[in-house]
């Protein structure tokens, strides 16, 4: 489970996990690939690589290909794993990835790394804010959005675990750990983080640490903020979602995400249709990013701990 | 025509794969016609080529179980031919010859575009043009690893292979360029990719939309070795043709079939209109009487 | 004004606007130009390159240079149209269109036809539901699905007189007609079709017409059903919306289209943040379409007035 | 180097270019290492054309009125090497130098990709790799129109131009493949492509990713016009190359430059590592030791 002493251990990238789950896997015996676009560094894969050459294949800059080979290579009986940036990763080859992987429900994860505004400084054009929208809607799929690298780690083992498509956002950006080494995510699951009964706070990658200070600073203003680790976002656990916005009668979503298509508006369409409840919603709001460090910008387009109090207090008043 | 059972290889039936393309070609003008959609010309076109696959020996694969290990595949990569490849299926055994009666209908095996969880034999999910090459050439590099490995056995002794159609209008799609230079910097030697060049696109001759040039040249300059296939709708030149591609083992080889878009019924042949309409049934009656009439001549020629 | 006699003129297909305003456009002088991909007669581009050959640019079978192209058009001053089929015209070309279009703010124009179900028998491969979540996620996109032939034409004319990226999305199926001639869309806006006092029927594109199906099967059952079409879909009308939800207390969103993303997603984020409301969503369920007539498979996968009616019905139980 | 000023036409000024070159490196290497992150390698392979274009009287524009109508255009497809962009855009006047400082940081024009609504004399966004020669060519096909029919004015009177360079690994994008099909198929006159070829990508050396091979053969192939630069990052032969591409209009031209990554600092030049890394404190004061003695050696030299 969770451990909440965020602040013991290290700050680690999620995508720090990849490489090293895909090896561990390999090891396993576990008939892994990565298929690579000339990213294999930044993304980690080049780590299967060095355990064994024929593990990755680095198609070059092309994502197009890269889904597609890895759907070929899918189809000789591999797991196969596609990497690049979340914004080339998803939004360069989403065609591939509906028509060929989801719509022949193929054994491709769609694992991109540097999603968010965790690349800084590259800029907007970089920043990834739309791939959980972009991987939501796609039949067949199934999106995962791990809090820190071992949660990350136990989602790469869990794409590889089940049959058929599964996207993981993974992010450039350290964040501090929330779980534990061996945790152990589900499809359609959530992890409880902090018990609580005043607000429900609904959060998923980057954002559950945020939330979880958020949830110290409104200890401290005496209110007694639920956090919920959402991670996977696709199948959504409604029953925990349910119970708790039932419990608190309030809930804030909090992604570094697009507001269109992202968790929270899953969230809002589950409530309004089963237990309308009020909402607050943390998110980027029909924006590009832009160039900064990756602290700078979760305040500046208001996804820190402190526009997750304010929300929170939104609801409250 | 007198040369071609000697040029053909053992094995090769010239007789039997015509007859097999004549009636692929009835099954596909039956097929649209009670299905009210689709694409006869670039079915048709590329009709005497799947033919020579599945009926001409060059295919090794099991319609008793096609997930057989160790079998070659073929990706339809123009999907919306689904005709042509459903028409070989059914006659290969595949499923149920009734399953063409329900072409594009609610509930159908036999979708617009193949989808490989609804009908057997179908390798991949097609339609989207482009993609083809690219799963073809990932499939080719982790089957070529599992023979080099000795981890796949082949029905046939030789290496499995991977065929991949492709229209000409459908090599404008960049995607197609990534997936040749990929297969080219693999040397993969187990893929074949064959471009159905029928010289016609959706709005017109590829010349007036966006010319291909001389497509073997790209293909070459992309590090393919390629074959200029003169006659594409010739079954005993496109065995020839894939023959030679499958025995070439030092990278991907590309075959460029000319071919006739809508060949086999008069009215259709070489006419832009027909790449995506269903005959109606005095049409479908017309290209009946084309096709028979063409087996005919072709029995009587010794074809 | 909207004409409610929905029965009295033949029904017409989305698509059957585009060329034709885009002559009408070029004849009043404005500097237009389409770009299309192999599929000029099916999108209706032809028209314009009858007008004027230099008007229609075909690239062929390359969405992503589609867009592009189009990008470099603009640059010169023009407003560029681009075409194909919904499925290919947005995501096989989405990063062209993000980093490119809605980065720089271009007047690029993305109006591809045969969206939704309405390409039938083409099967799921060919049926885009996830193009109004792929382009309302883009910041400065706007969405606008328009009901009927009358209202696309208002909605082309709409995007060529406003600068920057316009999303029109445009159907196959002939759909009985609801507006007038000259009716006059507004980014932003939204019709009142039915004024009603139950339940507030939200629709868009080909729903538009079972929404008033079921509004008048509704009324047969003593149910007073408001149905406002929501063609605006980004920017949405978030006070008539609200107006209406607060008036009937119920709301039931009809889209053709996947529902992660669509429009009853963003209404339920609006009504969640501002105003909670028991919906109902009507839409496809995160599925591929499949192979069948258009009026097959709106009643196949509960989209039609059927749907509507027992979505109404559950609300008001 | 002796012949050089004769091979340069009226109006080139090497020694002008050269030193102009030498400031775009220093404000190179000093932006990035205040920046703390950006991509140097690819801007220093791409300084000596970039400030051909800008310096050496090629690109004809107006720093002073960047939306000046009929003015050439230059792209930089490859916009991680936005940096080398903003150095010839300060020195040319576009914006005060004080802007380079704040490359990457939070509210600065200077974004870690070239954008258009942010940076004046950045004629369209870029940072995903392999849009623009499509933009270019969309661009071309409008100004060759309007000027072809007389709406355009050009300054130089000769046909306004668009430059667009590209990385070579960026070939590997499809959709590179599909517009050059595109601009040979509309024979643009005005299309001129510049390829950055450094041999390098992120991953390693091309030649170990994905081959590119023999890219004249290639664009060839795809039917351009091109042109092989042996030395890209020799202004003198940049002009002449870039000269002879603007002259031909018979169709698009490709410039396939050879160039060396990271050329002008010592512990850059040719490291792959240094794609996507900004220099120490101490790295900077080696850069700018380094790029100092080669404009020295340069004037001595006479370039
Ligand atoms: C990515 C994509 N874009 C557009 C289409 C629509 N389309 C279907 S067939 C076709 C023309 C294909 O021409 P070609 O490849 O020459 O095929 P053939 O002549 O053999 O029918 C087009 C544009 C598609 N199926 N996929
Ligand atoms: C579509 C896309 N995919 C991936 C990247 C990440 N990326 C940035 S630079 C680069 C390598 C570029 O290599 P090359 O084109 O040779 O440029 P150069 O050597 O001139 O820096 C990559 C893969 C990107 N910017 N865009
Ligand atoms: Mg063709
Ligand atoms: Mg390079």
């Amino acid at each position: 489970m969770a451990d909440t002493q965020t602040q013991s251990r290290p700050a680690r990238a999620t995508r720090e996990a990849f490489g090293e789950t895909l090896v561990e896997l390999a090891e396993q015996g576990l008939p892994v690939v990565a298929v690579d676009a000339d990213l294999a560094g930044s993304t980690t894969t080049k780590k299967l690589g060095a355990y064994d050459p024929e593990l990755l294949v680095d198609v070059g800059i092309a994502e197009q290909d890269m889904v597609g080979v890895a759907a070929g290579l899918s189809l000789t009986g591999r797991i196969a794993f596609t990497g690049s940036f979340a914004v080339f990763g998803t939004g360069r080859c989403y065609d591939q990835i509906r028509n060929t992987v989801c719509y022949g429900r193929l054994n491709v994860k769609v694992c991109p790394t540097h999603a968010g505004l965790s690349v800084g400084p590259d800029g907007g054009s970089h920043q990834m804010l739309e791939d959980i929208a972009l991987m939501s809607a796609l039949p067949n799929m199934r999106v995962i959005v791990p809090a820190d690298y071992e949660s990350a780690r136990s989602a790469l083992r869990l794409a590889a675990r089940v049959d058929g498509p599964v996207y993981v956002r993974m992010g450039r950006a350290k964040v501090p750990q929330v779980y534990d080494a061996g945790c152990e995510l589900s499809l359609g699951g959530s992890c409880l983080l902090r018990e609580g009964t005043d607000v429900t706070l609904l959060a998923c990658g980057v954002e559950v640490d945020q939330a979880l200070r958020a949830c110290d600073e409104l200890a401290r203003e005496g209110v007694s903020a639920e956090v919920i680790d959402v991670y996977s976002v696709k199948p959504l656990d409604e029953a925990a979602i349910l119970a708790s916005a039932l419990k608190t009668g309030r809930v804030v979503t909090c992604e570094e995400h697009m507001l269109a298509g992202g968790m929270g508006s899953v969230v809002a369409s589950l409530l309004s249709e089963r237990q309308p409840t009020p909402m607050r919603m943390v998110g980027m709001r029909d924006s590009f990013g832009t160039s900064g460090s990756f602290e700078e910008l979760l305040s500046h387009f208001g996804m820190d701990a402190a526009a997750i109090c304010e929300a929170a207090r939104s609801l409250l008043a | 025509m007198g040369d071609r059972s000697t040029a053909a290889p053992a094995g090769f039936d010239a007789d039997r794969v015509c007859a097999a393309a004549a009636q692929m070609r009835r099954d596909i003008v039956t097929m649209l016609e009670k299905a009210g959609s689709g694409h006869p010309g670039g079915s048709l076109s590329a009709t005497d080529i799947i033919a020579t696959l599945y009926f001409g020996g060059v295919l090794r694969h099991d319609p008793s179980d096609p997930q057989m290990p160790g079998r070659d595949r073929f990706i339809l990569s123009k999907g919306h031919a689904a005709p042509a490849l459903y028409a070989a299926l059914a006659q290969d055994g595949y499923f149920p010859r009734e399953w063409l009666d329900t072409l594009r209908k609610l509930g159908s095996h036999l979708q617009g575009h193949p989808d490989m969880r609804k009908c057997p034999g179908v390798e991949v999910s097609t339609g989207s043009l482009g993609q083809g090459l690219a799963v073809g050439s990932g499939m080719a590099l982790g089957m070529h690893r599992d023979w080099a490995r000795g981890d796949s056995a082949s029905p046939a002794g030789r290496e499995p292979q991977v065929f991949v159609m492709m229209g000409d209008g459908e090599l404008q799609e960049g995607e197609v360029w990534e997936a040749a230079m990929f297969a080219a910097s693999r040397r993969l030697p187990n893929l074949v990719a064959i471009v159905d060049n029928n010289t016609l696109q959706i709005d017109g001759h590829l010349d007036d939309v966006v010319s291909l040039g001389d497509i073997c040249a790209k293909f070459s300059a992309f590090g393919w070795f390629t074959i200029d296939l003169a006659d594409g709708n010739d079954v005993v030149e496109a065995n020839e043709a894939l023959t030679r591609a499958v025995a070439y083992d030092a990278g991907p080889v590309a075959i460029v079939a000319h071919t006739i878009k809508g060949k086999g019924v008069s009215f259709m042949e070489n006419q832009v209109g027909w790449h995506g309409k269903a005959p109606s049934a005095e049409q479908l009656a017309q290209a009946l009487a084309d096709i028979d009439a063409a087996a005919g001549v072709a029995e009587r020629k010794g074809c």
